[in-house]
């Protein structure tokens, strides 16, 4: 009886095609490592200029790691940028202005970042504005603010001992402040995995009736998801701010569209079609890459923009060719 | 006794030192009754952005002198969007303001339909502290007191002639797109031509002002790694500094390449206190907005305006920087024989 | 013989690598109405996008529509062009738009200089009187019932026909599954009038009885490849079920219980708007039936027990405990073994982006931690294990939902709540768009669950699904319950009766 | 039989709380312009205030225009602003560096415009990319070939022409570029109302499937939004420069920001819950009113930017719950 109606049997075999979408932006960017290898000999291949890019890259990748969260789960947040420079310059104030212990301060930065999370997430959740709106508001809010704390000025003298924590620790070479994107970016990848909450977060994302239906509480996912990536902002912020020894007030919003770059970029790697923390993280040291060796040749600096475009644009091209040019499933 | 370097050296030494002395005041032109031109009359600063804290400092003195001398001097809070400078110029114009002050960063080349409507309104616009002397000012312009950017990149240049005894490999970070960029860069360029024969600009990093959280880092970073010989990193503005410290570190060249830099902004003021830049050239705010004030004032007298913003630059390094105070404040450690020696020559009391 | 209104021949579409599609051949005479029929993922919704120029075929065949062949890819709209229209199978509308909008979408997208809205809110209010309907036509569409949904859709087809001129040739995928009997028999009359001007239709359905009611010749599909046509006169419900799965199957219905269990859950005093039910309960192993005419509410029941809408009053008592139904959530719901299989598959019931076993382990979730987090490996397992036990096909559980066929996607969705052994089972239409031995499948999983004790609550405007399954059937009309049936007396006619009946005697 | 299935009526009778949600962003604005005119007497409440204001903000409010169209059909463009710049330094470029006539200048920006619309369509549209990631990505890519084509400099002295056609010519005292902006929200406003077309956008933006199944040609429509929303960010360039009479290299992507705002704020009002003309150009001018007349009062720059996001936030917020905090169907 029955006949089977189609005839895919599930299959573990190698795919060369599954292979090449997963690991397409790595092989790229092993490629362009080579090729500025040889282009600039003994300079590009060292392990000096990789432990520095690797460091001086990590608030970007924070960033784009704390918005990979509530991407997952539906919802826009521009005001990672924002909370990075308030948490910098939180620390800046309390630290180095009104002389508070550096505990103290940290923690007042990290405070301050939950409180914008809980307050997008008020707007967001329970006012039921688009995300988009609630961050654009927040971000201008925000930045406001931070010019009245720091009068628009950098404020340096943060405690040295963030600055041994973040840039001057270092491990195989490398600043502590790597290890810190990796840790993040390996916390978010179990949850997202392994954890029935990781799963939660992608029905939220995906289908928010369903998972209502299904017993979910989609609100509490949301609102800590903003919480959590508004949270990870303020720790970008205190990697920014260590990385310095200073807190700039300014800085924060330029990170923004390139860790959505990342973000996006990051989705059509490792696990294509999702938002992920290993894409994401590749995404964002690909793209340092480009510009480290651009930068290394003499090119000048507007050369780097385009690529920074280019190489987003044509990334998630070959991945929509490999995939047949379907409609994706983010965005 | 043709030693063209240790002459070089002899002459960058000099120049130092000349600018290591606290400053002293020189009158810009003929005493002259100051309250008479100013009383009654009203003046709108707009600075470029009015979140720079250099303008905003600037501005804030203008506006002490100004109750001292009956002039009403307002700041145009802005974002730094030209259509904000250009409603800023119309908003003189239907308030009958006398001047309008466009301080140290305006260009008025991106408002001349605004220069030439506040022209034909009577009212006059100055620029202040955005020249060079060796650049042209904008024809539409009242009056225009030029500051010599070129020092400023000449006594960075001879800083580190002097320091490495003649042997300077300078990395140069720039933006391009605001005019004191260009003979700013000439002075350093020019120091090392006359006064050091084996100094040289190893490579000029051109970042626009919007990016230099995100681009200076990482492109000084390469530079070094690229230029070993490296051993000075000019941040031509010093609120750069803040990007190519951590640059310096992160590359494990502390300490064999220096940081000088100029405009003498509070926290790089501290960053030399910590030991993390080397030099910074600094101004007197309170002595810019006195000096501009008076310009301003000596042509409503019908005087002859200044050639030249009289506000002398002076270096900060590690032996003066408690001068500065702790935390360092951004009037600090000039002296003050200039505010009476203006007194003086605007016949107050 | 005149021009057939639809020949199709060595028409073949691939998706990636399947093949949904592998070269079907067959007419459809003018002045016909054409069943096409099949299982679930034979393809019959794939067909009609072809036709509609949705999905080009793959190179090779050839249609043609009154003589005149299809180009392929067809032009958008140029459906139109070959007095086409459609009813498909998810209807088509925008549920954000109004009503107007999408009852006058051709008209008011045309290619005109400008909409004349006097025009087209007339001709709207026109065509409502034609069918004695009435909608707002400033109503969002999204918030009328699923019911309403259907009839805009089907009414906006039948426009598109008598706009044109010349035979036109209809196409319903499956219109039927939302509407009650009331507005079936609407629609029959609708596909009667619609032919006797001379035009062809094309009728999808799972519903055999319907099919030998209203067509006059059916192809079935079975695997992608015509498996036969039947003339409807000269044919049996068995043979139909033949054609379709291959085999005969005998009707099965639901053996009373001996006993009546203890009851299980009630409600009282819901009291919504349209809805007045002073009292609702189902025992242990009843398969309890909810029907009624349209706009009778009875389909709210099992949303407004599970937390899913917004109650205002009314309690739920259960295992012991009382809950009022406004503080009822989904959540809590699910915490006292309760399941709610919604009748908006892709919206509310699965995500159709998302992998068939994450949708199917969505709530089992915690029972796969193990000490590092989910066992994945595990994970797969039991969706294999599941997919296999509900004949999902194909039992691939890393596809995407999606891609599943409807009937394949409901079985999923059903083992997802399935799995939790609930103790009481709340189902809108369970087999919507599911063919005939897949129905059996499904009520086979329903009577398992009565039969381990647990309550069924079962809404449908099927009357042979509810006389099968159901060991008692109450009749809503007007938001009351107007009649309850009972054991023997719960046939499908006498459903079809008492909804009726209650409706005339509301009228009167 | 026929019993009428459904019974709401069709109403066309005054309703208070649709009056208030359709204009309430206007009433709060003239609350506000009374406020101000009270607070700074004589100076606030001129038509020269006015009319500077007008003319001064209609760049960004030709940018909120050209977001608007996208939107409704479903997509975002973020290169609005870099396409603004790129324009303006076009006719820069080619008008006072390279001296060629002022129409050439300006077709040529007009092109540019045109093909960075076609650019982002050929990736949205047929490559099937999300038009976050592929406006993100050529927002990066003009801002390179921008600093290339300037030199990262202001470039001055554009013919006179432009600025008498932009900024100097006045009706009733106010610039022709305000004008401007009006004739471009009543064009769309009129395709967007009264035409099939405008129809068109909206079944597209709303459900892409079932516009396709209603024989919409999608992908044209969505071609044809982006194409339309880069043309007017070029014309709002040639009015940038006009006001200026200069082209200026960087302020584009600050006009980013505030147009988003605009466009969903205006959402809001006049047809909520649809993006639309009218409501995007009066919630410019809302803000612009907001922020001079907090600029006239001489409070602080930070409080600028607290306004500008908090008025987002609580103009939507108020529209929200008029509206019974329903989830909005933009965004
Ligand atoms: N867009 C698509 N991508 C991949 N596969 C698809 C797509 N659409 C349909 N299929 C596959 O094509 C086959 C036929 O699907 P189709 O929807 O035509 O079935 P159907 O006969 O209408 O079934 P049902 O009765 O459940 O509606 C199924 O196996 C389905 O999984
Ligand atoms: N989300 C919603 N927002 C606003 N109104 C709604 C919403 N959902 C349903 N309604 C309205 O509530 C009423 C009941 O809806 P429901 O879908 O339960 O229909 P019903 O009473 O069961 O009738 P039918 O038999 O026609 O489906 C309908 O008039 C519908 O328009
Ligand atoms: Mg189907
Ligand atoms: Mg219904």
């Amino acid at each position: 009886m029955d006949t089977p109606l189609s005839t895919s049997p599930e299959r573990r075999r190698f795919n060369v095609a599954d292979f090449t979408e997963r690991f397409g932006l790595v092989l790229v960017w092993i490629v362009m490592i080579a090729g500025f290898g040889i282009l600039l000999p003994g300079i590009f291949l060292s392990w000096m200029n990789f432990s520095i890019m690797f460091a001086t890259q990590s608030p970007g990748a924070v960033l784009a790691l704390a918005l990979i969260i509530p991407l997952t789960a539906g919802d826009y947040d521009l005001s990672v940028g924002a909370t990075l420079t308030l948490s910098a310059v939180t620390v800046g104030v309390l630290n180095a202005v009104m002389g508070l212990p550096l505990g103290v301060a940290v923690l007042a930065a990290l405070a301050g970042g939950v409180a914008v999370g809980l307050v997008n997430a008020f707007f967001i959740v329970y006012v039921r504005i688009p995300s988009l709106v609630v961050t654009l508001g927040t971000t201008s809010v925000i930045t406001g603010l931070v010019q009245w704390m720091t009068n628009s000025s950098t404020i340096g003298g943060i405690s040295p001992t963030l600055v041994n924590m973040v840039m001057r620790g270092r491990l195989f070479g490398i600043s502590y402040a790597f290890y810190y994107v990796i840790a993040i970016a390996l916390a978010i990848w179990l949850v997202f995995e392994f954890t029935p909450l990781g799963r939660r977060i992608l029905f939220v994302g995906r289908g928010r009736e369903v998972a209502r239906l299904s017993g979910i509480d989609v609100g509490r996912v949301r609102v800590g998801c903003l919480v959590a990536s508004a949270l990870l902002s303020s720790i970008g912020g205190l990697v920014y701010a260590g990385l310095l020894g200073a807190a700039d007030p300014f800085s924060g919003l330029n990170f923004l569209l390139p860790a959505f770059a990342a973000a996006y970029l990051g989705a059509t790697a490792i696990i294509p079609g999702r938002f992920n923390p290993w894409g994401a993280v590749i995404s964002v040291y690909f793209l340092a890459t480009g510009i480290t060796g651009l930068t290394m040749m003499g090119i000048p600096l507007w050369v780097t923009s385009v690529f920074n475009g280019a190489a987003l644009i044509l990334a998630v091209t070959v991945s929509q060719f490999v995939r047949g040019r379907q409609e994706t499933d983010i965005g | 006794h043709a030693d063209p370097v240790a002459e070089g050296l002899a002459r960058a030494t000099q120049i130092v030192e000349e600018h290591r002395a606290v400053p002293t005041f020189q009158a810009p032109g003929e005493s002259f009754d100051i309250r008479a031109v100013a009383a009654g009359k009203k003046m709108l600063s707009i600075p470029n952005t009015s979140s720079n804290q250099f303008l905003k400092g600037i501005i804030r003195r203008e506006i002490e002198v100004g109750k001292e001398i009956g002039l009403e001097v307002r700041e145009w809070e802005n974002q730094g969007q030209p259509n904000q400078w250009v409603q800023g110029i119309e908003y003189a114009i239907a308030n009958d303001f006398d001047i309008v002050d466009l301080i140290s960063g305006v260009n008025p080349a991106v408002i001349e339909p605004q220069l030439e409507a506040a022209k034909a309104a009577g009212v006059q616009v100055f620029t202040s502290h955005f020249y060079d002397p060796s650049q042209e000012a904008n024809p539409l312009l009242a009056g225009d007191l030029p500051f010599s950017f070129y020092g400023q990149g000449w006594i960075m240049g001879n800083w580190a002639i002097h320091k490495t005894e003649g042997a300077a490999n300078v990395i140069v970070v720039k933006s391009d797109e605001v005019p004191p960029t260009e003979p700013l860069v000439r002075g350093i360029r020019d120091a090392f031509e006359q006064n050091c024969p084996n100094c040289t600009i190893l490579t000029e990093i051109n970042v626009g002002i919007t990016e230099w959280g995100t681009k200076i880092q990482p492109a000084v970073q390469a530079a070094l790694l690229s230029n070993p010989t490296a051993n000075y990193v000019f941040p031509i503005y010093d609120s750069m500094s803040q990007f190519v410290v951590p640059a310096v570190e992160l590359t494990g060249r502390g300490e064999m390449v220096k940081i000088a830099t100029g405009n003498g902004t509070p926290f790089v003021l501290d960053f030399i206190r910590e030991g993390r830049v080397e030099m910074d050239v600094g101004e007197s705010l309170d002595w810019v907005a006195r000096a501009t004030i008076d310009g301003y004032m000596r042509k409503l007298a019908g005087l002859e305006m200044p050639e030249e913003l009289a506000v002398p630059l002076y270096i900060f390094d590690e032996t003066n920087i408690e001068t500065a105070g702790t935390p360092a404040e951004a009037n600090k450690g000039y002296g003050d024989e200039y505010v009476a020696g203006f007194h003086e020559n605007w016949q107050l009391k | 013989m005149s021009v057939p209104a639809l020949r199709v021949s060595g028409i073949a579409k691939t998706f990636g690598g399947a093949r949904a599609l592998k070269g079907i051949s067959f007419e459809v005479a003018a002045g016909e109405v054409h069943g096409l029929l099949g299982q679930n993922g034979c393809g019959k919704s794939t067909f009609v996008k072809v036709l509609a120029g949705f999905h080009a075929p793959d190179p090779g065949g050839t249609i043609e529509v009154f003589g005149k062949p299809l180009p392929f890819p067809m032009p958008p709209g140029a459906f139109r062009d070959y007095r086409m229209a459609f009813v498909h199978q998810h209807l088509g509308l925008v549920p954000t738009l109004t009503v107007l909008e999408n009852l006058r979408v051709a008209s008011i997208t045309a290619r005109r200089a400008r909409v004349n809205w006097r025009e087209e809110r007339a001709a709207a209010r026109a065509t409502f009187a034609r069918f004695g309907v009435s909608l707002d036509l400033n109503a969002r569409t999204g918030s009328l019932s699923q019911t309403d949904q259907a009839l805009l859709a089907i009414m906006r087809a039948a426009e598109d026909l008598r706009g044109a001129d010349g035979p036109g040739l209809l196409i319903l995928d499956e219109p039927t599954p939302f509407l009650p009997k009331e507005g079936v028999d609407r629609l029959f009359a609708l596909v009667r009038q619609v032919v006797g001007h001379g035009d062809s239709v094309i009728f999808i359905s799972h519903d055999i009885d319907e099919v030998r009611e209203i067509t006059d010749r059916a192809t079935i599909l079975r695997d992608g490849l015509v498996s036969g046509t039947l003339t409807t006169k000269g044919s049996s419900h068995d043979d139909f079920v033949e054609g379709i799965i291959g085999r005969r199957i005998a009707r099965s219905v639901t053996a009373p219980a001996v006993t009546r269990g203890r009851t299980l859950a009630r409600v009282t005093g819901v009291a919504e708007p349209g809805l007045d039910i002073p009292a609702l309960e189902v025992a242990e192993g009843e398969i309890l039936g909810l029907t009624g005419l349209l706009g009778s509410g009875y389909e709210r029941v099992p949303y407004l027990m599970f937390g899913a809408r917004e109650a205002t009053v009314g309690d739920l008592h259960m295992g012991g405990k009382t809950t009022p139904l406004r503080s009822m959530t989904p959540k809590a719901a699910i915490a006292q073994k309760m399941a709610l299989l919604p009748s908006d598959r892709p919206g509310a019931s699965g995500v159709p982006g998302l992998k068939v076993r994450d949708n199917m382990l969505l709530l089992e979730l915690d029972d796969f931690m193990g000490r590092f987090g989910l066992n994945l490996r595990a994970m797969g397992r039991r969706a294999s294990a599941l997919s296999a036990e509900y004949e999902v096909r194909p039992a691939n559980p890393d596809m995407r939902l999606g891609q599943l066929s409807g009937g394949n996607a409901q079985k999923v969705l059903l083992a997802k709540w399935m799995i939790r052994n609930p103790d009481l089972l709340l189902l809108d239409e369970p087999t919507q768009g599911v063919d005939v031995g897949t129905r059996q499948q499904i009520y086979r999983v329903i009577r398992d669950a009565a039969a381990r004790g647990a309550g069924v609550i079962c809404a449908s405007s099927d009357a042979e699904q509810l006389a099968d399954l159901c060991t008692r059937v109450l009749i809503f009309s007007r938001g009351r319950i107007a009649v309850e049936l009972t054991g023997q007396d719960i046939t499908k006619d006498s459903i079809a009766e008492a909804c009726y009946g209650h409706s005339t005697l509301d009228v009167a």
